[in-house]
């Protein structure tokens, strides 16, 4: 085991404090666009990629800032990349939605991303590389079609791809009941995947539970997914949250980091809460004094030459 | 003065009114949300068994629209960003534009599917995109764009109750912010009759144009910028020439002003490559014996990038506009 | 009931003596393009269709043809089709894979028409019709990722929508096995859609294990779906049979045809050969002295005004 | 000489052959199937590990192609029928076409999809399309298409190991049959270098051109045919120039040529309105300041109908070609 319920907190922390200063500077100008953040969720990044190794492959969605950090990405490239700098981790580029850095690929398509892990893992199955392709999706994604057929060839070609759905129970303000019919876990075991289920919140549980799943992944037994009922606790993206204000609060009882520093020692999560809080200061001042992206280092999308 | 948004959602809300065939599907388009870019919002609260939210399945969503309309409905589908209208491609090129000629004429396919388009938002590669020009020239498939001109409520809602072919409208998100136009003293604009109006744009009182900048959609709202600039700054009169309908291609009015002028000037948001101004060129080349002077302004052959600098240099700027003008007026 | 059992085997016979027809005047070049013969499946469509009202809708896919007969579509209309004749069912345009009379549809991109099927049955829905749909799809059509969209509306809406799958154990020149991962009924049970799934070519078993389905649907408890396991005689669609002789021989010994002929008088049988021959001779021989389709009534794919 | 078909074959097998990292995929093409086309006969049977037999999905075929083209293999996918194209229209666009550029060109997403379009064989309006202009102009992504003159499997080969970008590869149901082309007695043809060549072709002897026919694919095979009519007949002599890239743009070969002709004939065989040869408009427009005489012949603005004379009636022939021709030719 890497880490401790201390370096799980602090995981969980960073995420928690960098999506709060995003949707914080968010009104202040300092970015461009739109984001949607992790606030909430940070268990199931953490919790499932504690079994991530070297060579794993991580492919995201919309919601990935909390992915990449928990993936070891940097507070500092992404800050930078929200804010248009050269020294983001896509110059700028992709900006929220669109980041890759070593391993870690999201793109903005809903469901557009499930065939590319799918893909992936034939690659890695193909060259024997032993690696796991974890392979993010939200409850909403499920309504995408390729996600199917992704399903399907996964399981056909027993492939070893982790597939983690994120149940936050809506798909940005509508409630599952009207936009899911069934269960999610057969939507999986419909295509011969063995699936597990579990509404929990605690990083802990969620390692533990995935980790019998990575193994088999590991060990070429097939694909493999983790259905968690989590919540957002901020809005989809911005200020757009229509959610019963009530049924926000009674998810904020089950808060993830709540549930991880009652396990530690209260200094501790002071000590964990300053560090944290200065680098998250440090990623987005020094992104902000970074060099802002220009048309200077713009290639071509493509080698025109016939 | 009315908004382009409450236009589009007064469009609608005629529609709906108006026929009771009529039915609205999208992703989270019921109140209080009313659709991400709040289009369709209060129509859920008052229509609330034909205002249908769907769930994240663009081509589904085409595609029951489809069925609907193949059994007497006239369902509008709203795609929440037109990135992804390519997930509905087929169901549009395959589906919705083939049964009524593959039918014999046995049936028709009175859908409207609406999508916000555009960039200048920084929403990144996948969040920006002027995808229509992809769908274009599609036999069976009508394509309009909103524009401040012409009441864009009435065009969606001629599209929603008279039209009873399938029909792409095309939106942009930073048109809904905007008040319909009113020609004011600074103006002359000129709409020319038809289900799907042209408009043209003059100075007041500017003596015959110099340049014909065929446009349309929101790039008309940077058109309009640019016509004053010439005509202020350099005597330049421009003569804006602006369709609703994209496609079938109608060009007439386009060719007269050609005509006209001599001098086309082409704007479009998409990536220039083959956008809705190539055929325009190919019939300027086919029919015109005059000589015309030809420049287009578009997107660079990029994806659209999401830090503000970078997307600016992708996208169309007035300064861009402006100087092909300046060009195409060297002698 | 509306139909005896010799009914039933009219019906079978008529679709494939039409078939056989089809398949033997090909090599002749009295059609053009290519074509999808239904022999073998027949016991599917005449037993399931067996519970069509009038105004029921069928939404059929490139192998159409025994589903528009059973439909009740006109051996005659279809031949001309085929041959690309003005009396066509839709005068040549759309020829076999392309076909539309009445509350009949059908078009040749696997998949695509399931979403109209539930469209259409959202229609019904929505105007208190009480009609079913009838949305007929192959095995090797659960690939495309649209099937899912469709099924999860039809079953979140409730949707008066009768999925048929006829799983003839082969997309095209592939077996089941490379190409469907999991099990069949649980790809629509998945979406909280009841599904029976039954092996039998016998129609009058599949008539009557369909009945209480669609009794639900018509009664509006939401969508159903029956698997049949069947096969096709022919090949998928002219020449190209690579499949296992002996694995077709073995099928042929469960043909619809016979089981029901079994169940008949021999000279019923008889009658019935020599009525529904002449029938088919009359469709072809008459078709071929239609005028053919040509550029003379060729109208506009759409109003092209502005 | 060889086939087309063979040649295409030959590409594929000279392709996994030199690279471990070539796979193919796509639906029914394990032997002794081979494909629908028969394309990738035998191939299976050679390199059971690298042909992967898939299911019928098209858009997780390409997405699960981009997805091993991001961990270094080179896959090819096959897409039955182009018409199926628009089933994946998302994961070419907002998938093979950006990732390099999104991600600061630290990934490349080396795929080939090939796939067969076109008519004439009356398989009806979902399986005879030319639906590629629909892609074309989508920055980062190549389009290339199959011909005789320039042999495909070489093409094919070099788009699937040397080219780092995503490539569309379009050939023809009917191109599978014919022969490499070659030139005998009665042409002179040329080719310019370059990884995808373009032909330049002319009557063996002939004066100076008249009219250059831009057109590409299968479509040459006709316009050859052409060329020797109106030559014989007419005493009119066409070059015929034929890209192997349609996209990007790069058009300087028959800029050049209309530059010394003055008459332009664009032939392609999907529906007229923004097509391919549009863009040629634009660019002769823009940048050519000769007078040209340009001419479009291309399928009529509906589907592809399934009867004999009536898919004639849609699709481009030889006669209205000719008939182009002439009236290019009056004064
Ligand atoms: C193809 C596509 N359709 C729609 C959207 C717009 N959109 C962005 S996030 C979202 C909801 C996604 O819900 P879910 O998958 O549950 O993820 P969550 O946002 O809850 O994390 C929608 C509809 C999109 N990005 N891509
Ligand atoms: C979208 C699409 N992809 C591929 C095809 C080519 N194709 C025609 S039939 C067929 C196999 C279909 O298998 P199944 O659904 O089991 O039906 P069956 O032919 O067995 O009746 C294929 C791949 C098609 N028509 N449409
Ligand atoms: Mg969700
Ligand atoms: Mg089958």
């Amino acid at each position: 085991m890497k880490s401790t319920p201390a370096d799980s907190f602090r995981l969980m922390l960073q995420i928690r404090r960098f999506e709060e200063r995003v949707l914080e500077l968010f009104p202040r100008g300092l970015f461009y666009g739109t984001t949607h953040t992790y606030i909430g969720q940070e268990a199931n990044a953490v919790g499932v990629l504690h079994w991530l190794e070297e060579s794993d492959i991580v492919v995201s969605n919309h919601r990935c800032h909390g992915h990449f950090l928990a993936y070891g990405g940097s507070m500092h490239g992404l800050a930078s990349e929200l804010m248009g700098r050269t020294t983001g981790i896509c110059a700028g580029r992709g900006g929220s939605q669109h980041i890759q850095w070593r391993n870690f690929y999201a793109n903005g398509i809903l469901g557009g991303t499930v065939p590319l892990a799918v893909g992936m893992a034939l690659a890695v199955k193909k060259q024997s590389q032993g690696s796991v392709v974890f392979s993010f999706m939200g409850d909403g994604t499920l309504g995408e079609g390729v996600v199917y057929e992704s399903l399907n060839m996964a399981s056909l070609w027993e492939l070893p791809v982790f597939f983690v759905l994120e149940n936050n129970r809506y798909a940005q303000s509508t409630p599952i009941k009207l936009h899911l019919a069934g269960e999610i876990a057969k939507r999986f075991e419909a295509f011969g995947i063995r699936t597990m289920h579990i509404d929990s919140t605690d990083v802990d549980l969620i390692r533990n539970t995935s980790e019998e799943l990575i193994t088999s992944v590991r060990k070429a037994a097939g694909p493999r997914a983790l259905i968690i009922d989590t919540y957002r606790f901020a809005p989809h993206s911005k200020g757009d949250d229509v959610r019963d204000l009530e049924e926000i609060e009674q998810f904020r009882r089950k808060d993830p980091l709540q549930l991880q520093a009652a396990k530690l020692n209260p200094t501790t999560v002071e000590e964990l809460e300053t560090e944290v809080m200065e680098q998250v200061e440090q990623a987005f001042s020094t992104a902000q004094q970074d060099p802002v992206a220009d048309a200077g280092a713009v290639t071509a999308a493509m080698d025109e030459t016939a | 003065m009315t908004g382009i948004l409450q236009a589009l959602n007064d469009g609608l809300r005629h529609s709906l009114e108006a026929s009771a065939a009529v039915y609205l599907l999208g992703e989270d388009i019921l109140d209080p949300y009313g659709g991400a870019f709040k289009v369709v919002k209060g129509l859920s609260s008052d229509y609330p068994d034909r205002v249908i939210t769907t769930p994240v399945s663009e081509a589904g969503i085409v595609g029951v629209s489809v069925g609907m309309a193949l059994r007497g409905l006239r369902p509008v589908a709203e795609i929440m960003f037109g990135d992804f209208l390519m997930l509905a491609a087929d169901q549009l090129m395959n589906h919705a534009a083939k049964f009524r000629w593959m039918s014999n004429d046995q049936v028709r396919v009175p859908i409207v599917v609406r999508t916000p388009m555009g960039g200048y938002r920084g929403y990144g590669p996948t969040h920006s995109q002027t995808l229509e020009k992809h769908v274009l020239g599609t036999a069976g498939l009508r394509v309009l764009a909103a524009n401040t001109l012409v009441n864009p409520g009435t065009v969606l809602s001629r599209a929603i109750l008279e039209d009873d072919d399938p029909v792409l409208f095309v939106e942009h998100k930073l048109l809904y912010p905007q008040m319909m136009f009113s020609a004011g003293s600074e103006f002359e604009s000129h709409q020319l009759r038809g289900r799907y109006p042209w408009s043209i744009l003059r100075i007041a009182g500017a003596p015959r144009a110099d340049i014909t900048l065929a446009t349309y959609g929101y790039m008309a709202e940077i058109g309009r910028e640019v016509m004053v600039r010439l005509a202020y700054e350099r005597e330049i009169f421009v003569e804006m020439v602006v369709p609703t309908q994209l496609s079938p291609f109608r060009l007439d009015p386009l060719m007269e002003s050609a005509g006209r002028t001599g001098r086309v000037l082409v704007l479009e948001e998409g990536t220039l490559n083959l956008g809705w101004g190539a055929e325009l060129a190919a019939r300027l080349l086919e029919t015109l014996d005059q000589d015309i002077q030809f420049r287009r302004v578009a997107a660079r052959n990029m994806p659209v990038a999401a830090a503000a600098k970078l997307e600016q240099h992708v996208l169309p700027q007035e300064d861009d506009i402006f100087s092909a003008a300046l060009t195409l007026m060297k002698p």
